[in-house]
């Protein structure tokens, strides 16, 4: 049977504006990738906001795999920005084929 | 000014806005696809950037041209300073949001220039050609005075966003898309000139005043939703959104008379200054003050500033540069 | 009738159309951007409804446009009952499921609608620009009529869908979105009259052709991907979905030469009434009707009856309305 | 080291027309927010669908994060949904930062 | 309280043109469903991409929900194509409800 | 050559793309939304389609038509192979990419013809509306000739791209959306005829060149993107992606006149042999040779030949073909 291993997997939820800090942020981790899923609407404590991506409030969310270490270091940086931009993270455990690419 | 009311209440880029807030205070689910928004923001940025590129090869520039871009950069300056200090006193905003609300003010909307000159045409009053160039130029100056105001100037500020340096933060907003697309379009226009724009003038020419139809919808529909769900608007914020406009207007097209423009040209340079960006300043300010609250400065702009100057400021300062042109002859 | 199919078939809106077949037919990966079709749909609604209102605007209200919108409003009631009989008896679908459709054939499409003029007007028998309000006004009833007769009149009904409220329902139905855009586009077209529009002529008259090939291209597209895709289609439907536009089309034409309609405007009722809706009522039936097959009642819609009437219909009821009109004069 | 608590991630996929009766089952079981991300087809045992916005076929995901009582409040209200229209509903453990906000 | 049961979530990123040889293999592994979320830009070890349409760079998440065995299967028969095709693959355990329908 | 240089320069097409480029090296934000790219795209094949269509049903097919045709098709198979060697010597690139590689430059990009014909027009020396055709009939082959060099023609293959058919990959190649779309509309061109064009030319003629500017200042963005990320590119392949246009186009313009094409079609299609596919023959490596790596052929094509053509290949070999055609006359 084909062999996995375990990694993160975090998710960040940032505006479109401000994805190269959150990109940044994956890359001073050492972590090797990351993938951008779009997102059109949401709500919060804020209020609702929808996609305009005339005025530039697009969001996305960003995604990446990596081991928990890596994973731990980047939630660390990220922190600050939950609070002061509004990101949200979140992040479990996944199973990966060739686990040596994470 | 009865007269005025009743054109802009026919024309149908007006008519397809009030349709698009008609239809959002409906609940209607009528939307228009957000690539197409963004492709028709970007298609008017170039329309206009052109046009005004080709009119300044036409006319050249002369000294009404330089008086008239010197008038709209200093306005660009100066204009931030007293909205800051309203918002900031009367409106009860912190120095972020203040700073950032001020950019915002200081700067232009070139959809209202647009429907403006639509509506000034109608009066055979058409502005100069040159006027786009002052538009262009009033773009940038209200970001930086904005962002001065907001972080405070020489101070280090600790928090996110001023962990940006000023290089950069001249970088984000000068390389902004919309920024790029008129500032292009422009020179390309003045390059070309009118005999190399023909071919290419029934895309951008021709089909202009459908496609603001069809943005303006668009932007009535998401002017009205972004009431509706806004939750950090005072009264005192829609005091402000109703007051800057109407005070800088009038400011704007006594400078406009004041440095001898024509009368058309001169109403075009109240309504520069009596509109507030909602495309470039915003997409400027989530970079360099993400801190700043959306919620304050698009709900001011694009769902209270613009309407009101749509819909009812753009006949005032037009009425108010007839005047004074008539009195100053 | 051969010369008709001859006209019909060097369309460049019908090549289109069959282009879009053949080439899903071949299993191409061409497909059209989803937010680029639906922004030519909701360009093809604004232009029609503009159109349609400067023609008001300039003929005004009759006994003959009263009419025709009195006819065209009463077949919206009438036809989906017709309609709902069959597919319950012959076409074995549950009451849910014959409401739906019955709701789709009683309501019009407006593409049909406007191939029709296009072809008419080929053969100089332009229907009266009223037909537009015609088309508006009986887009709506036949929801109605379908809702009522699927969740059957009076019952309280415990299925999810039934826990609306009548009153949400009929929200839902008068502002969706191609409705409002629709009617909207009309009473801005009547209100600033032919005028007002022709400085946006150029985007929403000469590039409508252009734009409904494409779009045509795209139906094509989805209509033939859908039907291989189908699972719930039996031959049963399939025999409705033919049967139902050529009787409904006979009626619609003799209706229109009853009431005293020139011919090429009794062949466009008679379209309107052999058209079955596959925008606006998809769109109502998912929210007021989410329990019935999407499957069924598009592939019906649009990939059988749609096809039929631009291929072969529009041409028989243009022949059929020229012979009556011809009979009765 | 950053603490991080545990919350569970629901993912409804529903019909576009239909969000917003999902959206409201989120605020009755008092949920503070929700997210909506674009799919574009899919296939189940009903067959093949895609995304076809002009004749409203489109469907959505709708993620929201809560604390398990709540998850599982909205999974009991979203029941007969799910079996009436179609909809498909996961959910699993996630551990996210800040976790009085979810 | 509403009965859950565990499942895989299999999640894949992979080529647009090739989103049919991974559907295939989901329907060789007998998975009764799958859907497509759009992604829009990455970065991995070969570099940055972006969505582009014209040129057909698109990317797509294929995800698909399925008892642990086909899951397994499922992952056995994609991994040459993770190797040699740029594919990533990931997968964890989910509740879903109604369990019978996956 | 001077004063084409400068032509080339005040084209509005050549600035957007310009702009196009300058603003992603500035690293501006400024992007099309992808999928009015993608539509851009569709609606330049459709047009070119119709408008080659039309042409040739109106001068019918003759001698030159067809020797002309044949040359295309000719040229379409041999070049690949010219380009194999040298990409597999001096560029020390792989088989698979070699032969990736080698089907871009046998093959044509449409954007760069057009662009071709828009700066011949300028100088009197329109080509034939046949070689639009011809365009359509070079797409294809190079695809073939490449995908058999890079399987090595008769060898069983044991890559993952090697398991499908021959069946399966003629059927994608010639089901590709840019084949489908531009011969499909090319026939749907001839069908027609001039006369029933002319109610959707504002669409298709009017709005083509103003489209092109903006679907250029995409290709200028993307181009520049690719090539600040581009990890895969040599010395030896920037070399390769400008002698091959050089290379390729002396020896298409020398046909050209060797068959007495008029020499506005001779450099016509000597920018068809100098042109190499970033639209058509991607897409169709991606499915039927997924190993390969976009990050060569895209860059290679797309990035230095596209910009190289456009801005100083066409003037050349029109100068080329103009000399030709003067010393034999
Ligand atoms: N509980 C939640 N689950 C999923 N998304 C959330 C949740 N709370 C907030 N969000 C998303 O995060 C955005 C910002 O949240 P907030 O800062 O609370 O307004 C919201 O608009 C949602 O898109
Ligand atoms: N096993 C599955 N994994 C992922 N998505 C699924 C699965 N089954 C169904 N779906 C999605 O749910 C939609 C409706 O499913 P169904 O009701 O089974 O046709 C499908 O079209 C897919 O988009
Ligand atoms: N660690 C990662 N986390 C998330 N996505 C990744 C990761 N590594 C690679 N990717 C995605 O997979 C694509 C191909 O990866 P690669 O083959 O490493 O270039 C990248 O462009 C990303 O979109
Ligand atoms: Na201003
Ligand atoms: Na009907
Ligand atoms: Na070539």
């Amino acid at each position: 049977m084909i062999e996995t291993v375990t990694r993160k997997r975090i998710e960040i939820l940032a505006d479109k504006a401000l994805q190269g800090r959150v990109t940044k942020a994956i890359e001073n981790a050492q972590i090797t990738g990351w993938t951008i899923v779009p997102v059109t609407s949401g709500k919060g404590r804020e209020g609702h906001w929808r996609e305009e991506s005339v005025m530039g409030t697009d969001k996305v969310f960003v995604l990446t795999i990596a081991a928990e270490d890596k994973a731990m270091a980047l939630a660390e940086e990220l922190a600050p920005m939950l609070t002061n931009l509004g990101f949200i993270l979140s992040m479990w455990d996944v199973q990966v084929i060739r686990g040596e690419r994470f | 000014m009865f007269e005025t009311a009743i054109q802009t209440f026919s024309s149908p880029v007006v008519l397809f806005f009030v349709l698009g807030l008609l239809a959002a205070f409906a609940r209607s689910d009528l939307a228009i696809p957000e690539p197409i928004a963004k492709a028709m923001s970007l298609y008017l940025m170039a329309a206009i950037g052109i046009k005004g590129g080709v009119a300044v090869a036409k006319s050249g520039i002369d000294g009404t041209v330089l008086s008239a871009l010197a008038a709209g950069i200093g306005a660009g300056f100066v204009l931030p300073l007293f909205a800051y200090a309203v918002l900031k006193t009367f409106g009860k905003l912190d120095r972020i949001n203040s700073g950032a609300v001020a950019a915002h003010y200081g700067s232009i909307s070139v959809v209202t220039f647009v429907t403006a000159v639509e509506i000034l045409t109608g009066q055979s009053r058409e502005p100069g050609g040159y006027m786009v160039a002052v538009m262009a130029a009033m773009e940038a100056p209200a970001i930086l005075a904005g962002l001065m105001l907001a972080r405070g100037v020489g101070s280090k500020d600790a928090s996110v966003g001023g962990t940006q340096s000023t290089g950069e933060m001249m970088h984000e907003v000068f390389t902004n898309s919309s920024i790029v697309l008129l500032l292009g379009a422009f020179v390309i226009g003045m390059i070309g000139g009118a005999d190399a724009f023909e071919p290419v003038s029934p895309f951008f020419e021709a089909g202009f005043k459908g496609v603001l139809c069809l943005f303006l919808l668009d932007m009535g529909l998401i002017a009205a939703r972004r009431m509706m769900d806004s939750r950090s608007i005072t009264w005192r914020l829609v005091v402000i959104a109703i007051f800057l406009p109407v005070v800088n207007g009038l400011v704007g097209t006594a400078l406009g008379i004041g440095i001898s423009l024509d009368s058309g040209s001169a109403a075009t340079l109240g309504v520069l200054c009596a509109s507030a960006s909602y495309i470039a300043v915003p997409a400027a300010m989530r970079l360099a003050l993400p801190e700043a609250d959306p919620g304050i400065y698009l709900t001011m702009s694009l769902s209270i500033t613009f309407p009101f100057n749509v819909l009812i400021n753009i006949g005032l300062i037009s009425a108010f540069a007839a005047y004074l042109a008539g009195v100053m002859p």
